[in-house]
C-alpha cells in the first residue's frame, strides 16, 4: 500500500508517545514495541508518568510518556530526544517539545486544540497556527473525529469510542515505520482477547490511522528500521520488574526450592509482586504483608523454614526493612532483598528513577552488618542479576541486596529466551540430618558459610536468634567471640569475590579515560564512552554489577587508566565507595539527581568538558 | 490443616524431652518458669515429632523461652515474632508453629502484626506473657500496665488506657483466645494443648507475674486465697459458675452480665448462662472478656474457639488449584508463553 | 479539652475560606471529591481559626487532601499520620488536630498507630477513606477488601479475612466512631463536626469509592435506589428505624439484633431499640458495628461517642501539678538539685 | 583510727566491685565514687552488667561489674586493669581476675567459697586455698557472716540482712583508701532515706567493714588519692545518659521552647527517656510511643507544631527511625536523634557498647538524606554535645543525629556544674506573622536555613510533606527543581561547618603520628597519645565531636602529620568516611569490636607495633 512513498533508512529512531494519563499511551508505546520487536528491531523503552492516577486533565501534569527506542543497531538506552513525538494534547505538546530534536516529526490530534485545552496546557496561543513548530514536520490529524468516524457503525457511546484515539495514532506511525499491519491487528486483537467488541473498535481506528497517511499529502517520505543483527532464537520484550520477578522464580526451580516472596506494594517496586502473585502454578508463594517490616520478617521466616525468600520494595521499604535485614544478617539466613530504587530523599519523587540508596545498602544498619549487595544494568539483565542473587544468597547463606531502579524495572528490552537447562545449578548448603557434629554456627573453611538446618529436619534442632552467638548457637558476650564473628561475617561477604565474574573493560582497555558505572545507567554509560572514544578522547567503560564484595580485579582495572570518571545519578555514593575501598587512587565524578535517566549527549559534553581541565 | 499433614512421633514423648537443658536465666520466682512448664508439658501432648515443631519470640525476658525448648527455635528481634511465624506457616505448613512473645513485644512495637495475624488467620499458636511491664528493660509501662501505675517511666503514674488483649484480639478477629493465670499450670497446659489443636491462630494469654518490676501485678484476681471467687473458669458447653462450691454463676441481664447466687433470690442452676466457645458470633465472647473485678470475676480458660480457614490452607489450595488449572508448569513455560517471537 | 484552649475565629467561616485553590489532583468522580467538601464545610462550622487547625495526613490518594484545605497542612510518610498527629496534639493542645487516612495507610502500614492513638485518645479527629484498594499505587488488595475480591495482587482472589475498621477501633478502645457513605454529605458533614466537638480520638469512616480500582465497592450499600432498606442511620436517643417510610427498626432477640417491620407481626414502634451513642459499654456499639447485609442493615451516623479523659488533657494536668509541687523550677535548680558538693 | 597502719600515696587507683547481679554492685559502686568525689579526687565510672535482669545465681554469666577510677590528676577513662578488685562470690572472682593488675588487692567474701558455688564458677579447686592467688594481696573476708553479726540487734530475718553484704566490702575499702566514715555513713542514710530501717542496716554493716580493716593484721598500708586539682566550684556525679537529658532539657529553657522527647524504651538508652520523664515540673512533655517510629513521628509531629523535638534509642531503633529520619530531611523541620550505641548487629550484645552505628547514621536513609552527625566524647560531654545538637537543629531547621554509647551513657564523671546564664543563647528563625513574602522553602542566603512557620501563626498557612517540593512548597516532579533541591539540602548541612570550632590538637601540633578518635573512646585515645609520646613517638591527638559537617580545619589538620590511625571501637568505619572526603591521605587504623572500652595499655601496645612497621 505505502509503496508510493521514499522509504528512508535510518539505523535508529526514538518515538515518545505522550497524552493525558487516561489517554492510553503506555499500552500505545507497549504496542509499537512489541510490534517492532516481531519486525526484527532491537529496542528499549521507558515509560515516565506522572504520580497521580489520574492526572487533571490537559494539564502538564497529568501527561503521562512511553519513549520507544529501536534500532537495526544494538540499542543501549531508551534515547535521548526524540524523532517523533505523538502529542494527544496540547498539555503533551507542551511538555515534551523540548524532548523533540530539530526537525522531529509531531504527530498531534488537531481536535484537541481548542482554547480551554490550549489555556490549561500554559500556551497563550495556539501553537499549531503561530508557526512556532516551524522547524518541525508537523502532522495535525483530526484524530478524535476520525476515530468517532471509524467506530461510528459499531454502535459504541461517545466515551467508549474515544478511548481508542490512541491506536489511531499507531496506525499512523506503523504506516510512517513500514510495519505490518497485520501483526499490528493480531496484536491488538490479543491485547483485547477478553473484551473482543472493545478490541474490534480498536483495530478499526488502527486501520484508519493507517489508511490517514495512505492518503496524506503532508508526508513525504516514511521510514525503515531494518532488522537488528541480533543471535537467531526466540526472543520476548520484557520489563526490568517482570524480569527480576522471573529471575527469582528461575532460581527457585533451579534450587528445587518454593519461592517465597513477602512484599508490600509500593512505586515502581510493585510489579515483582503483582508478577509474583499470578504464578501460583509454579509453586510460588506470595505474602502482601501489612507493612515493609512484616514483608522482610515474614520472609526471613520462610527462609528459616527452607524457602528460596525474597521481599521487594523501594528506598523508603528498604529504610524500614532495615532493622529486619540485621537479624538476617546475625542468623546467617539466605535472603534477597530487591530494592528497586526512586527519587528520595523520603517519598521524595515515587515514579522518577534515581541511584540513592546504594548507600543505605551498604550501610542502612546498625552495628557491622554486611551484605552482599548486587545492581542490575537493564531490563534484561535483572533476570540474571535475580537469579545470581538467589544464588548467591543460598550458597552463601547471607542476606543479598538487589538494587533495580524505576528506569530498567519499568522499561523494557528484548531478550532471549533462555532455557532452564542452560542456567547453573544452585546448591544450597543442607546440613545433613543427625549429623551429630552439627553445630549452627560451623563453618565451611573455605566459603566461611554455615550449614542451613531446617526445620523439621531430624536431629538438628537448635535455636537461632539476634543475640551474639558462639559456634554452637549459645548467646554470648564473650568479647573475643565477638570480635571473632564480626570478622568472620565480614569475610563470609568478602569470600563471594572469589566467585563472581571479573570486571570486564569495554573500550580502551587502558587508555587515559575510565568511565565506571553501576546499576541502571550502564547503557548511557557505554554509549558514552563509545561516543567519546570516537571523538579522540581513548575512553574504556567498566560496569559493575557487583558493589559488595567488588570483583577481585577491580584496583588493578582502576589502576590501568590515567583518569577514573564514575558517572552516577546520585550525588557521588559509589565515587565515595571507591574512595573507602581504593583509597590509592583519584576519582572524576559526573552526577545528575533530576529523577531522569542520563541523556547519552549531555554525559558526552559534560565529560568533556570535565576531561579536558584535568 | 489437612488431617496428618503434620508428622506424629512414633514414641510418645514426654515434657522432660521438650527441655532444652540450657540454663535457665529467668529471675527466682518469675513467672515465667511456670509457662515454661505447661509449654513443654502441652508440646508434649500434641505429640508432634519435635523436629516438627518451630518455637518463634520476639525479644524481652518471656522471648527468651526458645533457648529453654528442645525444638527448634528463633529468638528474632522485638515486635516481629508474628510476621515471623506467619512467614515460616505459610511458607511450610508441615511445621507445628508456636510463638512467644510478652505484653510489650505484642501490644507495643508488635501491635501491627499482631492483629493481622490474626485477622488473617494463619496457623501459629501464641503465647503471650502477659506481665504489665517491660521487664527485661528494666520496668517501664507497657500498653497493658493499668491506668495511674508509678513505673520508671510513669514517676507520676501512666495517663494512658490499656489495652485488654482479649477483646483487641476479638476486635481483629480472633477466632481462639484463651486466658489463664500463671498459677494454674492445668489450666494453662489444656488451653495451649487446645490452641495447637486449633486450626488458625490462637492466643493464649497468660496473667504473669513479674517478680521484680511489677510485683502481684495481678494478684488480686490470682491469689490463692480469693481466687475462687474472682475467676470464672469457663469450660465449653457448660453452665459459667464459680466460687468455693460452684455456687456463684452469671446470668444475662439484657446486655449486662450480672453475678448470681444459685438458690438465692429464687435463682436456678439453668438460669445459668452455659458458655459457647465455638459460637461465631463474638459479642458473648467480647462481653466475657471484658469482666473485671469488682463486679464480675475475670473469665479465665478459652474464651472463644471458633472455625474458619486458615490463611496457610487457603494459600496452599489456591496453589493446587492453580497446578491443576494453569498451562504454566515450569519456567521454561513461562519464558515461552504468551507473546514470544523467533528472530532469526 | 479545657474550654476556649482553641481559639475561636472573630468572624464566622465559610467553607470556601478552607478550599486552598490548588490544583486538585483525584481521577474524576472520585468519592474523595465528597470528602474535601464535607471536610472543609465540617472545619468552616467548627468555628476555629484557620491558623490554629492542623491536618496531617499519610500518603495515599486519600492522603493527598491536605494540599486542597486552607490550614496548616503535613502530608507526611505512608502509615505515620497517627504517630505524628499523637505528637502535634500532646505537644501542641491549643491547635485542632485532624488527620486523613486511608485503608491501606491506617489499617495496614499504620495499623499500629492506630489503635493505640485509640488506646491513648489524644484528641485527633481521624478521618478515614475507605475504599477496600490500595489507590495510590494502582489496585492492590488492602486490609479491608472482602475476602475473595479479585485484585492486581490478587489475580485468583484474596484469602484473607478483612478488618471492619469499626470492631477494630472499638476493641481498641475508641472513644468516638462514626461511618459514613460517601454520597451523603449531609450526615457526613454532621459526622465530622461532632467529631471536632468530642475530646479524644474521633474516627470517621467513610466508605468511599475508588472509580478506577474498586469501583463500586459499596453500591450494595449506598446505591441511592437501595440505599434506605441498607442503611440503618444513627440518631442519638431515637429508635433506630430504616427503610423509605422509617417502618423497619431493630430489635434485641437474645444477643441478636433483627430487623422487624412495625405493625408486623405486633412489633410496635416501643419495641424498637433506642440509639445511646453515649453508653459506656461498647457491647451494643460492637454489634451495630458488625451489622451487615443481606440480613441485617449497615448502621450509619455516629456509633459511638463517650466521654473518657484525653491523654492531652492529663498530660497537661500532670505537669500542671508537678510544677505546682516540685521544686525544680527551671533548669539552675535542677543542676544544683540533689548531691552536689563544693570543691575548692 | 586508721593511723596505725602507713598510708601510700598514689595519684590514681582503678577499683571493681564484682558481685552476682543481685549483689547491689552498681550501688556500692556509685558509692564509692561519690564518697571519692566529695573526697576531692577526679573520676570516672563503667558499669559492665549482663542482659537479663537477675542472671542465674553464681554464674560468670551473672556477674555484674562497677568499676570505678579515681585520682589525683585528671582521669581520662574508667581505668584499664584494676587496682582493687572486689569479688562477692567466686564467679565474680573468675570472671574478673583477668582484670586485676600483678599485685592487685583483691577482697572476696571466704564464706561464698562453698563446693557449690565454686563449682558453678567453673573453678575445679578453691581458689582460696589452692595457692592460685598468691601473687595477688588477698583479704578474704567472712563478709557474709560478718554482715549478719552486724545487723543481728536490728532482727532483720537473714535475707533482708544479706542483702546489705555489699555495705561491708564498701566500709572495707573506704577505709583502706582513707576515706572519712561519716560522710560515707551520711551518703547511705541519703539512698535509703525512703527505707530509713534498711538504711540503718546499711549503715551498720558500713561500719562493721571498716571496723574488720581496723582489726586486719593481714593488712600492711593504706593507700592515699589526693585531691585532685580541678577548677574550684560546684561539682556532682552524672552518668552520661542524665546528662544528655539535661543537655536536652537546657537547650529547651535556652530556647524558650517546651521539651518533647517521643521514645521507645531501649537498652543502653532509656535512662534517658525516664530522666526526662521525671522533669514535668520543667514542663518537658516525654510520649513512651508504641515503637521507635512512633517514637520520631511523634517528635516529628511536635517538631512541625514548634516543640524543641528530640528522639532517643539505641542501633536498632536508630534503624527503625531511618525511613522518617527522612520525611524530616525533606521537610526540613529541627529534630535531635539521640542514639546511645552497643553492640550490633541486630540485637547484638545490648548492654555492651560499641561504635558501629557511625555509618548508619551518616548513610541509612533512601535518597541524598543529608543530616548534621556529632558525637559526644564524654559523660559529661554528653551535656554540652546534647546542647549543641538542639542549638544546631533549631537554628538551622536540621535533623541532628547525636551519637552516644552505651560506655559514657552509663559511666559517669564529675561535672563541674554549669550555670544557665553561660550557655549559649539559641534563636530559632521563626516566621513572623502575617509576613506577605513567606514561602515555606525560602532560605536565608547565607546559611540555606528556611524559616519556622509554626501553626498557629497568622497568615502563614502552607503545607509540608514528604514529596519534593518547590521553593513554595508545592509537591513537583521538576527535573531542575530536584536537583537544585538535593544540592540545597546538602549545603545546608556544610553550611553548619562555619559556625562548629575547628579541630584542636592535643599533644605535639604537627608530629608523626596523629591518633584521630570520634565519639566515647576520647579519653583513652588521648592517653594512649600522652604515653606513646612519653615512650618517644612524636604524636598528637585529635578528637571529633563534629562528624558530619566536619570542622573546617579537618583537611589542614590531617595533613600536618606524617602518619595517621584512626582509633575505633568498630571495623573501621570513621576512617573509611575520611577516606571518602579526603582522598589525598592514608589512614592506619586501630579497631576493637568486643563490646569492650578500649584499654589503654593494649592502644599504646599495638600502635606501637604498628607504627614501627610503617
Ligand atoms: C527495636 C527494639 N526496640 C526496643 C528494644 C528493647 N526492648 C527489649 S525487650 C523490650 C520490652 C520487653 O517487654 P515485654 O515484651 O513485655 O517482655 P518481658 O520482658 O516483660 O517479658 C524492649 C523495649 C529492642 N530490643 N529492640
Ligand atoms: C513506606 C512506604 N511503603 C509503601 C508506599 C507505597 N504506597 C503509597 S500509598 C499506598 C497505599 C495507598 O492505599 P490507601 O492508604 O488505602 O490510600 P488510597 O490511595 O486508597 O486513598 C502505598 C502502599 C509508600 N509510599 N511508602
Ligand atoms: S524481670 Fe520480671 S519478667 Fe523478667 S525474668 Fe525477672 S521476674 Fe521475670
Ligand atoms: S485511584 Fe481511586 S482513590 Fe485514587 S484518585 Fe483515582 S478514583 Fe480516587
Ligand atoms: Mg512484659
Ligand atoms: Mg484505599
Amino acid at each position: 500500500m505505502s509503496t508510493k512513498l521514499p522509504k528512508i533508512n535510518l539505523d535508529q529512531v526514538v518515538v515518545k508517545f505522550a497524552g493525558d494519563s487516561g489517554d492510553g499511551m503506555q499500552l500505545t508505546g507497549t504496542l509499537f514495541s512489541e510490534i517492532s520487536a516481531k519486525d526484527g528491531n532491537d529496542l528499549s523503552t521507558f515509560p515516565d508518568y506522572p504520580a497521580e492516577i489520574r492526572a487533571p486533565h490537559n494539564t502538564v501534569s497529568g501527561v503521562s510518556g512511553f519513549q520507544v527506542h529501536i534500532g537495526s543497531k544494538r540499542i543501549l538506552t531508551s534515547g535521548d530526544h526524540c524523532d517523533v513525538l505523538v502529542a494527544m494534547n496540547p498539555a503533551s505538546l507542551k511538555a515534551n517539545l523540548k524532548w523533540a530534536k530539530m526537525g522531529a516529526t509531531l504527530l498531534v490530534d488537531a481536535d484537541t486544540f481548542v482554547e480551554e485545552a490550549i489555556n490549561k496546557a500554559g500556551y497563550t496561543q495556539n501553537p499549531l497556527g503561530d508557526g512556532s513548530l516551524s522547524s518541525y514536520s508537523v502532522i495535525d490529524a483530526p484524530i478524535t473525529s476520525l476515530t468517532r468516524a471509524a467506530v461510528l457503525e459499531l454502535g459504541l457511546d461517545i466515551k467508549t469510542a474515544e478511548k481508542s484515539r490512541n491506536m489511531f495514532a499507531l496506525g499512523v506511525l506503523l504506516n510512517l515505520f513500514n510495519k505490518d499491519l497485520q501483526v499490528a491487528a493480531q496484536q491488538v486483537e490479543y491485547k483485547f482477547r477478553k473484551k473482543p467488541q472493545i478490541g474490534e473498535a480498536n483495530k478499526k481506528v488502527l486501520e484508519a490511522g493507517w489508511i490517514y497517511v495512505e492518503n496524506l499529502e503532508l508526508i513525504s517520505s516514511t521510514f525503515h528500521v531494518g532488522k537488528a543483527s541480533m543471535e537467531p532464537g526466540n526472543y520476548r520484550n520484557i520489563t526490568g520488574n517482570i524480569a527480576t520477578a522471573w529471575g527469582l522464580a528461575a532460581a527457585a526451580e533451579k534450587a528445587g526450592l518454593q519461592l517465597f516472596l513477602g512484599s508490600y506494594p509500593i512505586t515502581p517496586a510493585t510489579d515483582i509482586l503483582t508478577e509474583l502473585a499470578s504464578l501460583k502454578s509454579l509453586g510460588i508463594k506470595t505474602f502482601q504483608a501489612e507493612d515493609e517490616i512484616a514483608g522482610i520478617c515474614s520472609a526471613i521466616g520462610a527462609s528459616l523454614t527452607g524457602s528460596l525468600a525474597a521481599t521487594s520494595t523501594s528506598g523508603p521499604g528498604l529504610a524500614l526493612k532495615s532493622e529486619a535485614i540485621g537479624l538476617a544478617v546475625m542468623t546467617e539466613l539466605p535472603l534477597v532483598v530487591v530494592d528497586v530504587q526512586r527519587a528520595g530523599p523520603s517519598t521524595g519523587m515515587p515514579t522518577k528513577s534515581e541511584q540513592g540508596d546504594l548507600l543505605q545498602a551498604l550501610y542502612g544498619r546498625n552495628g557491622e552488618s554486611p551484605v552482599v549487595v548486587m545492581a542490575a544494568s537493564s531490563p534484561v539483565d535483572c533476570f540474571y542479576t535475580a537469579f545470581e542473587a538467589c544464588r548467591i544468597a543460598l550458597e552463601h547463606m547471607t542476606p543479598v541486596i538487589l538494587l533495580s531502579d524505576g528506569y530498567i524495572g519499568n522499561g523494557s528490552q528484548l531478550m532471549k529466551i533462555p532455557r532452564m537447562a542452560d542456567l547453573p545449578a544452585i546448591h544450597p548448603p543442607f546440613a545433613q540430618p543427625n549429623d551429630p557434629s552439627y553445630k549452627p554456627y560451623q563453618r565451611d573453611l573455605d566459603t566461611l558459610v554455615r550449614k542451613w538446618a531446617v526445620p523439621g529436619t531430624e536431629g538438628l534442632r537448635h535455636r537461632l536468634g539476634s543475640l551474639e552467638k558462639t559456634d554452637a548457637g549459645a548467646a554470648s558476650t564473650d568479647p573475643e567471640n565477638h570480635q571473632r564473628m564480626v570478622k568472620l561475617r565480614a569475610q563470609k561477604v568478602q569470600k563471594v569475590a572469589g566467585r563472581i565474574p571479573e570486571l570486564k573493560i569495554e573500550g580502551d582497555p587502558n587508555g587515559d579515560l575510565l568511565l565506571i558505572s553501576w546499576g541502571g545507567t550502564c547503557g548511557a554509560v557505554r554509549a558514552a564512552a563509545e561516543r567519546l572514544h570516537k571523538k579522540g578522547i581513548s575512553t574504556g567503560h567498566v560496569h559493575f554489577h557487583h558493589i559488595m564484595p567488588v570483583p577481585r580485579n577491580t584496583a588493578e582495572v582502576l589502576g590501568r587508566f590515567k583518569h577514573r570518571m564514575v558517572c552516577e545519578l546520585n550525588s557521588g555514593q559509589f565515587a565515595g565507595y571507591l574512595r573507602m575501598l581504593f583509597p590509592g587512587l583519584t576519582y572524576e565524578q559526573y552526577n545528575e539527581v533530576t529523577g531522569q535517566p542520563f541523556i547519552v549527549e549531555n554525559l558526552v559534553n559534560s565529560i568533556t568538558k570535565i576531561y579536558e581541565k584535568l | 490443616m489437612i488431617e496428618g499433614r503434620i508428622a506424629h512421633s512414633d514414641i510418645p514423648l514426654t515434657k522432660d524431652e521438650f527441655v532444652s537443658g540450657s540454663m535457665v536465666k529467668w529471675c527466682p520466682g518469675c513467672g515465667d518458669y511456670s509457662i515454661l512448664n505447661c509449654l513443654t508439658q502441652a508440646m508434649a501432648r500434641t505429640g508432634y515429632r519435635k523436629e516438627d515443631i518451630l518455637l518463634v519470640s520476639g525479644i524481652g525476658c518471656s522471648s527468651r523461652i526458645p533457648y529453654y525448648v528442645n525444638t527448634y527455635g528463633f529468638h528474632s528481634i522485638h515486635g516481629r515474632a508474628a510476621a515471623i511465624a506467619s512467614g515460616a506457616k505459610s511458607a511450610n505448613p508441615d511445621l507445628s508453629v508456636w510463638m512467644a512473645t510478652g505484653d510489650g513485644d505484642c501490644a507495643a512495637i508488635g501491635g501491627n502484626h499482631f492483629i493481622h495475624i490474626l485477622r488473617r488467620n494463619v496457623d501459629v499458636n501464641i503465647i503471650l506473657f502477659n506481665n504489665h511491664i517491660y521487664g527485661l528493660t528494666k520496668g517501664q509501662y507497657s500498653p497493658t500496665t493499668p491506668m495511674g501505675t508509678v513505673t520508671k517511666t510513669s514517676p507520676f503514674g501512666t495517663i494512658e488506657q490499656p489495652f485488654n488483649p482479649a477483646e483487641l484480639a476479638l476486635g481483629a478477629g480472633a477466632t481462639f483466645f484463651a486466658r489463664v493465670p500463671d498459677n494454674n499450670p492445668k489450666l494453662m497446659t489444656d488451653c495451649m494443648e487446645a490452641a495447637a489443636a486449633h486450626d488458625g491462630t490462637s492466643v493464649v494469654e497468660v496473667l504473669q507475674n513479674c517478680m521484680i518490676f511489677a510485683n502481684k501485678a495481678h494478684y488480686e484476681i490470682t491469689a490463692r486465697e480469693t481466687r475462687d471467687d474472682r475467676q470464672l473458669i469457663l469450660e465449653d458447653g457448660q453452665p459459667m459458675l464459680f466460687g468455693k462450691d460452684k455456687q456463684k454463676g452469671l446470668r444475662l441481664n439484657g446486655l449486662q452480665l450480672e453475678v448470681v447466687e444459685i438458690g438465692k433470690d429464687g435463682v436456678r442452676p439453668e438460669d445459668i448462662l452455659i458458655h459457647d466457645a465455638g459460637h461465631e458470633d463474638p459479642i458473648m465472647h467480647m462481653m466475657l472478656s471484658r469482666m473485671a473485678l469488682p463486679d464480675l470475676p475475670v473469665a479465665m480458660g478459652i474464651i472463644r474457639s471458633v472455625k474458619q480457614d486458615t490463611y496457610d490452607d487457603l494459600l496452599e489450595a489456591q496453589i493446587n488449584e492453580q497446578k491443576s488449572v494453569s498451562k504454566i508448569r515450569c519456567m521454561d513455560d513461562l519464558l515461552n508463553s504468551g507473546d514470544v517471537f523467533y528472530i532469526s
